[in-house]
């Protein structure tokens, strides 16, 4: 089944997470991790729909159930509220659930166990309970994925308190960020992309975690600060590699975590720059665009040279269709663009 | 027009229990409901001095549900309720002043003002986690149990909820969630024909919701919510079932709520239900009808009776001049527990 | 190992039908099921080709249901479907050349290339709405029968939906909306015992699917899926108590698919299933088993058969043509839609 | 039952609607429009639970059922996400349903539906079926409410394409309002704010509408322009009021609906004050304010001569108790604080 594969595979990821070392395909990585989280804490167990099916959720599960058996590793029926909800009482007392999803927009069955019950416990309860529990999804992009089989929600989760929300996107981060994020005792939201599934990186054997709440720069410049994380961050690296051949030089910051945000790298871009565009794998409105836009503007108006700028997807549902999806979604060339003219400004 | 009628026995036919059971354990389930229904009393005399800013959810006329199933569990074991928490809190050993600190929303409340009178929760005590939200607390319950499955636990997890509560879709996954592993979990419905004013009739189609679960392949019972003693032995068994790796149980308790959804008094007379309703539930009120039932076995007299309404008053009055008298919260309390370490 | 046995009689005892029904109709229904199966065959071949990009799931083996419920059906009675779409939008004499269109991203595919193989719509001719989530279109199929009732309409709508369907707690709520109003709906469950790779045992409890929607106090029975005339009498049953009042009926067609979940050709190597098990299922293919029934019948020859392979594989061909030959969508054509005026 | 009711009553409204004539209720205004609209079209039917009770959700629905029968007013089992989907499939069909909740935290139950189906079917079937439905909740506040019973979930839904969102914040505009979105061919989100619901205000008698989409001042001033709806919009004439009297002279701008927005209106202020804060009910981040905030700084960046500010809730669950929410909502001192110091710069 083509099923995104052949799009997965014809992007060409020019820029490989730096480093030396051992390199890794990003789904192993995360494979590695659920490993070595399952062997280092009995409370830890991965469900989800498939996680031990043959696909084994893109390869991220597999050999899982047989290494750990089938009371820690387990295929869920098609119940995502109701398991939602029963990760988050397995949570408040004492495991660490790891439920991974295909798509983030079987999360959206789910709202009521995550934004009204498991980010609130903790706080609701004075601390009595805390609730750490890591929801993983890929988002969809392509071979007619569509509107109901490609939503970015991570926009419509930024507001909600008590949330941690993360976007990995390289294997290494893809790694020690899942680690990272099993060890919180918060609930934490990991999206993932397809499309980063295939994308291969250095990943350092054994146990690390990358912190939470901690972004990193993937390039240095000083003519504008682009702000982004996942797939999106991919993109607009595309396009600035293009631009320094004509000498324009983009300071681009991988977020890495969305909520809470490293404000600190942002500002510190910023003040040097002037100039900030924020891209997204979301839709533009009314998300992460708008949050670090209005941020932007809010807490360091005063370096701001330039409007603000965002790059995510437009006020339109997904189209199914091959040739609308790529007047849809933004390109190297459209994100180009937009560095242009505001570098030119 | 009487729509939902008491279609049980009462303690016909229990007269062999006192050979069962302790006296003391049986006078003790009496005193339990007694003091359930006379600090919900005393919530409801002050509620409107406005000093309680909280929304409350009596239970008056529903104590024996929590009482009986309360009194076959073990400390460690987990209770998970809806928004009608006190009596399920208050059975469950939580802590009297802390429960009444929360409602006067003082910083020493079991939840530090946070949660109010839908958040009755002391963990030290089993008593769980609570949601506003209907039927939200069930698959967590189930989560719960699971936790005790794959910690090799024999701790049990109940869940309180209301006939709405079936309504919700998340509670059909709970119940073949909980089948399909045999997670050590009870379902514990509490009947009481209504969501807020709404009648069961307009909810649901013609058919006996404890049947409807029996669907799932789990045990399922319906037991007299009125009768503590039926109550404590459905759960009883119940327990056993979960112990011993059967499996989740449902449990239908009809019951009947005295007083109005939420707030003070009685609201018959706003016509969702007719009065002479409530006056035919009254008739069987789960504490006198086992007051009844204890003294005609001799193990109560009515001067003893008094004795223990004298107490426990004692104990409520206390309780709510501690309330008073516990300080606000600061500005700083705002900040606390947004995320755990 | 087998894991899921075909547990009917075939067409044993249906020889009666001949009288019952019209021979046309027999053949008729023949002929439904074989273009549906030489259809998906071809796009199953092409499918390697990447011109059609798209998600595709075949219904290959479950061709009897869509005809069967179809053939009960009139042209404004609705139907409501799933991610497998295929056979309820061929059956409901959706258009081949919008559907191919479709599946190819052409601008004028039935959805103008917004929606892909999992929203095969065709309002004129009454295939309503469809939903790549699971369940999705169940609760909406209820709203659309609401629609009727109130507009006193005697139309029926009918939803698809898998075995995995049942588990989303909206099935439940949906199954409780319609029979507390009596809705004039049909819950179609074709039980193939798989969702994805994930057999039915590690999903939901031992218990018979139609038994539990039975629990909802709404007519619910069990047909064969393989038998296509089993499938017609059962709906035309729920047609008729639809259209008379009579409220919603629930039906679970245990049935095969002889495909991978997604994609084209099967996937029983990588381990989830056994071949042997796909082998037996093969063995009572609905149009197999259907064309010897109506063979021994006298109602059809090989000749004849042959014949009408060839004639349905023209009207294929030409409709894979066209869709090559159709335009793809223009930027400008995103736009359209957005909101509707 | 006080629940709510005195808090309610001690809110000192000011600023009653503008215009001379009929005075009326909030709630009622509400009840006329339903009225209106179930008297003039036999597609429009009324759900929610408890429209039919006593309560008559505050009021709103009184006295409807017994007018148009219960067939077309009715009360619905506890099942949100379910009822969600029939009001979507009633609506695909010509039918133009009118959901009620008494609190928009159950809302978050139905997000599949509402998100990945009612709000995608027009575009997503190339607009062959048109889904016109109302779905409409209060927002709760106080005695107790806390952290499950008061969201303001309007930010989460900003960025889904195919919503519209409507906040009104006049008795005048929750009839006009109400009638506009019945007769849109589109699903439009109403929420209200329980502490609205007792507001009087002029109200003409009969038919008429508010344009969806086209926000209006409720105030002019040349100092600062505030832009928000609602409850928040109420409490930023508070503020206004109270600052006058020092001469700062804000211009409030009430957008009465969030998606589409007014942008114009926003711009023409602007222009001409060179500052803008936004307030809204929910939480400031990654919602309402958020995305004003962001688009005030890539449209209208050169009209900007100070921070962008915004005041919404802190990224905190509610807390249940009286005198936290006292610290946790913003009340008129604190946004009069904030213009001061936003005149000041
Ligand atoms: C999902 C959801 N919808 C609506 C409400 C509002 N509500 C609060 S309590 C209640 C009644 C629930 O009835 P039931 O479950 O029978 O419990 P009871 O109050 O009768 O004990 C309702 C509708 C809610 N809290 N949650
Ligand atoms: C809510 C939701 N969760 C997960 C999926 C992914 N998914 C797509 S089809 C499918 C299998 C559904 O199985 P079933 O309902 O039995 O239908 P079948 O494919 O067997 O016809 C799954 C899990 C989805 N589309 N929606
Ligand atoms: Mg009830
Ligand atoms: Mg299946």
């Amino acid at each position: 089944m083509p099923w995104d594969e052949g799009l997965v595979n014809s992007l060409v990821y020019e820029a490989p997470d730096p480093g030396t070392g051992r390199s890794l395909g990003y789904a192993k990585a995360i494979n590695e991790a659920l490993d070595i989280a399952l062997a280092h804490d009995p409370g830890v167990f991965v469900l989800g729909q498939g996680v031990d099916d043959p696909g084994a959720m893109f390869g991220t599960t597999r050999g899982l159930q047989e290494k750990y058996g089938a009371a820690r590793v387990f295929d869920t029926p098609l119940s995502e509220e109701g398991m939602m909800g029963v990760c988050t009482g397995a949570a408040m007392n004492g495991m660490r659930p790891v439920y991974m999803h295909n798509r983030p927009d079987f999360i959206l069955l789910a709202f009521n166990q995550l934004v009204t019950h498991a980010s609130k416990y903790h706080y609701m309860d004075n601390g009595q309970t805390t609730v750490p529990m890591v929801v993983w999804a890929a988002i969809g992009r392509g071979w007619g994925s569509g509107a109901q089989h490609s939503q970015s929600i991570q926009g419509l989760l930024l507001g909600v308190p008590g949330l941690k929300i993360v976007m990995p996107s390289t294997p290494y981060d893809a790694k020690g960020l899942m680690l990272a994020a099993i060890a919180d005792n918060n609930p934490v939201l990991i999206f993932e992309h397809r499309w980063l599934m295939k994308k291969d990186g250095t990943v350092p054997e054994g146990f690390y975690t990358v912190p939470l709440g901690k972004g990193i720069y993937r390039r240095r410049g000083s003519d504008i600060t682009i702000v982004g994380a996942s797939h999106a961050l991919e993109v607009a690296l595309q396009a600035a590699n293009k631009l320094a051949a004509d000498g324009i030089e983009s300071e681009i910051i991988d977020l890495r975590t969305l909520k809470p945000l490293d404000e600190q790298i942002i500002a510190e871009s910023l003040k040097k720059t002037g100039k900030i565009l924020v891209v997204d794998t979301g839709w533009a409105m009314g998300g992460v665009c708008a949050e670090i836009g209005c941020l932007a503007a809010e807490k360091w108006f005063d370096y701001l040279k330039s409007p603000v700028r965002r790059v995510g997807l437009p006020d339109i549902p997904t189209p199914a269709g091959y040739t609308l999806e790529q007047f849809y979604y933004p390109d190297a060339e459209k994100v180009a663009g937009v560095i242009r003219e505001m570098v030119k400004k | 027009m009487i729509r939902y009628e008491y279609s049980e026995n009462g303690y016909q036919g229990w007269g062999a229990a006192r050979g069962r059971f302790q006296d003391e354990f049986l006078v003790r389930l009496f005193r339990d409901m007694l003091r359930i229904r006379l600090i919900e009393e005393e919530i409801e005399r002050r509620y409107h001095q406005d000093q309680m800013k909280t929304p409350i959810h009596l239970v008056i006329g529903q104590e024996a549900t929590s009482v009986g199933c309360c009194a076959a569990l073990r400390k460690t074991d987990l209770l998970y309720s809806s928004h009608r928490t006190h009596g399920n809190y208050l059975a469950k050993s939580g802590d009297l002043k802390a429960m009444l600190c929360e409602m006067h929303c003082r910083i020493n409340g079991c939840v530090g003002s946070r949660g109010g009178s839908m958040h009755l929760i002391d963990k030290s005590v089993g008593m769980a986690g609570t949601s506003a939200i209907v039927a939200g607390a069930i698959p967590i319950a189930a989560g719960s149990a699971l936790t005790a499955q794959l910690q090799g636990l024999d701790r049990v997890s109940v869940v309180f909820f209301g006939d709405a509560g079936t309504e919700e879709g998340v509670t059909s996954e709970s119940l073949n969630f909980a089948a399909l592993k045999k997670l050590p979990v009870i379902f514990f419905c509490e009947n009481n024909f209504y969501s807020v004013q709404s009648p069961l009739a307009t909810r649901q189609p013609p058919r006996e919701i404890y049947k409807w679960a029996a669907g799932y392949g789990i045990a399922s019972v319906r037991v007299d919510g009125a009768n503590v003693l039926a109550v404590y032995e459905a759960v009883r068994e119940a327990v056993k079932r979960a112990r011993e790796g059967g499996g989740a149980t449902f449990i239908e308790a009809p019951v009947y709520r005295f007083r109005a959804h939420g707030g003070a008094g009685d609201d018959s007379h706003t016509g969702y239900r007719d009065t002479a309703e409530l006056k035919a539930w009254e008739e069987v009120c789960p504490i006198e009808t086992y007051f009844r039932f204890l003294a005609d076995a001799g193990l109560i007299t009515i001067a003893q009776r008094e004795h223990m309404h004298a107490e426990i008053m004692l104990e409520v009055i206390e309780a709510f001049d501690y309330a008073l008298a516990s300080p606000n919260p600061e500005e700083k309390d705002l900040y606390a527990h947004i995320y755990s370490d």
